[in-house]
């Protein structure tokens, strides 16, 4: 039998993702003033501190209410660009999980392709854009592909993981054109988009937490 | 990191706490983080925002004839939709409410998702979105032109038009015509610091300035030595003239500091770009010299003009009483 | 030295030129450096001034309901007696000339000189001198107190009396009141530096920031490491409790900057200061926070209260318009 | 004979003395930052420079004319303190060489005294205050005292000068109360006073040049 993830487990999960971030902050700071306005880090772990404030609550919850909340606090904690993104990628992904009590393989791929696609309409953003998409879009394509080849859960997890932080790093050789970064246009060349990276974080920290209870 | 402050955390809450102290017509929504005006009337609510650090914008132009409010996010960083629906709500009379964008993919999302759920809830919302910087142009690969200090201009159209009863749309109309005639340049002499980062984002050599660098250090088009006031004047002005057909025209003219240029220097530098306007034959109508739309503690200026017909003139002088900008 | 300027020995007179032509209802008066008002009336004629760097003092209060005529001397050195006496010829309609000095041996000579000549020219000149600064103490080895940013306050009050058509006794006599119930105390994270000079008159290292030092980088009390913004209003508010009592009175309150802090900062500042005040029964009947008294690009701040009764209430309620203070 | 110094050699000296305070910027604004405010040496610089620009005028004049020029220049040019210390002590000193061609030994020794009779009245300071009146009065001290004795004028010309630098030096011990230095009580203590020293350097250079004259 696969993996069942629960609203506790995704509330475990929550607190290492806010870990790895908190962890890395001058890297990312300086990846986004290279380019940007240098805030990335600063509202995004504000964001994570908070959900870890509140973790007692989320993993007491279902995972509907859990995402649904875990996407208010982003929007209102992160700001900025990142916060709304992620805000409608949690609402988006909390559709999928009405009256779901576990995340299962295909419900994990659901969520990811829900979080995209949420993110690519609010942003009015495509792959090749120098974003956080450029992390999440290979991630989910991979996944989906590894689900229709019928791979064993443990090689797909490692698989989206390396699809993750491939597209992160892909984002270097990228001119930016949405987002504050796009103003610089072919300025940015060289430099990753600190909001792949941390989406990179975030999807790599899920899929080995979830290997390690496999 | 030399700042007068507390925890970085709370610089925000703390700042526009502090404000609201100095300033007792102004009515401070906690958490929420937005700056309204305590006296309310019928007419059409005038809303901007936008990350903190640009002080006095947004929450000192909340007053008779500018903004009704302003709804702050954290340090360079868009307010969230929930904070800007507060806004909205202060703002609202009844009449509508025009929001007053800044061009960040960041300010557009989040300004756009309050916008959608205000309506939802039965408020007519309008909005505008300032572009006026022009140091990066537009091109395929960008979503358009950054918002600057051109902004407090909009914020002085809209609200005259708005205090004189104008309605929802015509108000927006003053705005965007505001809008289409302004244009912005600016440059950066250092760099500044995030609180919560606590070390500069980049740097500057010694003698290194960076024309048209943006109003959160993003980059601009060339770095390049140390100018004198007068060929700073001339390579911000080249610009903007190049951009808009002033020849002829009177001008509105701001010369804005970026939070730690002294007002020495804004004067002397308006010493020169008169000199280089009247030479052009553009008519300079009425000035305003300080620091407007700032960007921390960084250091340097920009110049924004804005080209007048009768009304834009008529709305311009209009009175307003605002923290940071009193006509009389 | 990173500066938007063009030659270091033009600063003053480029500065004040571009002043002029952003600010039409203002005159200047090339070479003497003075700056008055374009439209006279009959009334007691205000003049202040002193050395430059310290804008927008002191030209930025030409207007209605403030001074008359400003006097620019170079970069932190007092005017000349003969700029001064330029100054006196255009505040003076008649009716008497109010000089306000701070207290700098350099002004006190230059301004006393200028004074005992324009009397041998028939004008009636009075002057009052402004020690607001309680940093460094009165003793018998010094002329006394600095002058700093509390000379706005005594600006304020003399223009509002004059304007009300007082005599020059009255007027005096409002300057003096305001004068004995002004206290003032900084602190500076950073130095300044003079355009003829080039570089830093003195260090602050990293961590250092300097208690009480003067508004022209002179010495102060302490240098000590950073502060909170919560300790820095208890720093500076003690040394001025200390020495007058303010306990249960109203009070006027400015939150000044020193040229390079942001008003971010100032109104966290100010938010602390509150704080304190009301725990100790003090009321803030008004509170101006911005750059009022600067030195230049120095970072850093000062706090100044002044203790009010009906009169002193009155006059800093009466209407002004200056380039840098609008009451309305 | 002694020396006969006409309104012509006194620019020549004004000349000299502007090159020797020019060489000494750094320091003496270093002096003045250390307890002032740091503006002593670039104020009595662009007077000295507004003077050899008037070179050409100044020694075409009378004495009793050009020290009043010198003194209106030195006035406003200079501003700040020490401008309106100059002006006085120029303008003083003129009174005594009204309708005289030529300043002789004890003419030079009239004018000193003359300035610091001025600058003491309109500073209201007296020696031992850490001022440019400490370089002055033992200058003037000495002057006189040479004159009784009777001593060559080149021993007092020599005698006089190191009266003059001597003076200059001796500020370094003194406790500051007059001047803006003032506020600093004892702080500037360990410091020589800047305007006691480009004091000495004008001395000095006025010794120096007529000597060699002699
Ligand atoms: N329109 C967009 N679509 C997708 N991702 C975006 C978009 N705009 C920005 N991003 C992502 O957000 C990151 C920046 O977030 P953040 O620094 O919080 O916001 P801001 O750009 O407003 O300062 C970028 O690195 C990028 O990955
Ligand atoms: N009252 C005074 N009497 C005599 N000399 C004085 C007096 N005040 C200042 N000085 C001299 O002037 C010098 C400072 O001149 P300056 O820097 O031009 O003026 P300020 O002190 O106004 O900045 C001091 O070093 C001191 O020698
Ligand atoms: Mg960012
Ligand atoms: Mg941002
Ligand atoms: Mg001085
Ligand atoms: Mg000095």
């Amino acid at each position: 039998m696969g993996f069942r993830l629960s609203s506790k487990d995704y509330a475990e999960y929550l607190r290492l993702a806010a870990a790895k971030i908190h962890e890395n902050g001058d890297y990312v700071t300086a990846l986004d003033s290279a380019t940007g306005d240098g805030d990335h880090w600063s509202n995004i772990n504000m964001g994570f501190e908070k959900i870890v404030e509140e973790i007692g609550e989320l993993e007491k919850m279902s995972l509907f209410d859990e995402f649904k909340k875990i996407g208010m606090i982003m929007m209102s904690v992160i700001g900025g660009s990142s916060g709304v993104l992620y805000g409608s990628a949690y609402m988006g992904a909390a559709k999928v999980l009405k009256d779901k009590e576990f995340i299962d393989n295909q419900a994990m791929c659901d969520v990811l392709a829900a979080m995209l696609e949420a993110i690519m309409t609010r942003g009015n953003a495509q792959p090749g854009f120098k974003t956080m998409i450029d992390c999440l879009h290979p991630a989910v394509m991979c996944y989906k592909d590894c689900i229709a080849q019928g791979l064993p859960e443990m090689e797909t997890l490692s698989l989206v993981k390396k699809a993750a932080v491939d597209g992160a790093m892909s984002t270097a050789n990228m001119e930016a054109v949405r987002g504050r970064a796009c103003y610089q246009a072919n300025k940015g060349v060289g430099h990753l988009d600190p909001g792949a990276v941390t989406m990179s974080y975030q999807i790599e920290t899920l899929m080995d937490y979830i290997s390690s209870s496999l | 990191m030399k700042k007068i402050i507390n925890q970085p955390g709370n610089v925000v809450s703390e700042l526009l706490a502090g404000m609201a102290k100095a300033y007792p017509e102004l009515k401070y929504t906690e958490k929420l983080e937005v700056i309204s005006r305590k006296e309310k009337s019928k007419k059409v609510g005038i809303v901007s925002g936008g990350g903190s650090g640009h002080e006095p914008a947004h929450a000192g132009y909340v007053g008779k004839g500018m903004l009704d409010a302003a709804v702050a996010g954290n340090v360079f960083s868009s307010p969230s939709p929930d904070r800007i629906i507060k806004g909205i709500e202060e703002a609202n009379s009844g009449e509508g409410v025009l929001l007053i964008i800044k061009n960040y993919s960041g300010d557009i999302m989040n300004f756009g998702m309050a916008k959608d759920m205000a309506e939802m809830d039965g408020i007519r919302v309008e909005s505008v979105v300032v572009k006026d910087d022009v140091a990066v142009p537009d091109s395929t690969y960008s979503t358009g032109r950054r918002g600057i200090a051109g902004t407090v201009f909009v914020h002085k159209i809209a609200g005259a038009k708005a205090e004189s009863g104008a309605s929802l749309d015509e108000v927006k109309a003053a705005a965007e015509k505001a809008i289409a005639n302004i244009r912005s340049m600016g440059m950066a002499m250092s760099s500044c610091i995030l609180p919560a980062v606590g070390k500069p984002g980049f740097e500057l050599g010694e003698d290194e300035i960076e024309i048209g660098m943006g109003i959160h250090g993003e980059p601009g088009v060339e770095r390049t030595g140390i100018k004198t006031a007068a060929e700073t004047a001339e390579i911000l002005l080249s610009k903007i003239l190049a951009d808009l057909d002033y020849a002829g025209s009177e001008v509105a003219l701001m010369v804005n500091g970026l939070g730690s240029t002294p007002l020495m220097e804004l004067y002397i530098l308006n010493n020169e770009i008169e000199k280089l306007l009247t030479a052009k034959g553009i008519k300079i109508y009425k000035t305003f010299v300080g620091n407007y739309m700032t960007a921390l503690e960084m250091s340097g200026c920009s110049i924004t003009l804005m080209k007048l017909d009768e009304e834009l003139k008529e709305l311009l002088n209009y009175p307003c009483n605002t923290p940071a900008l009193k006509v009389i």
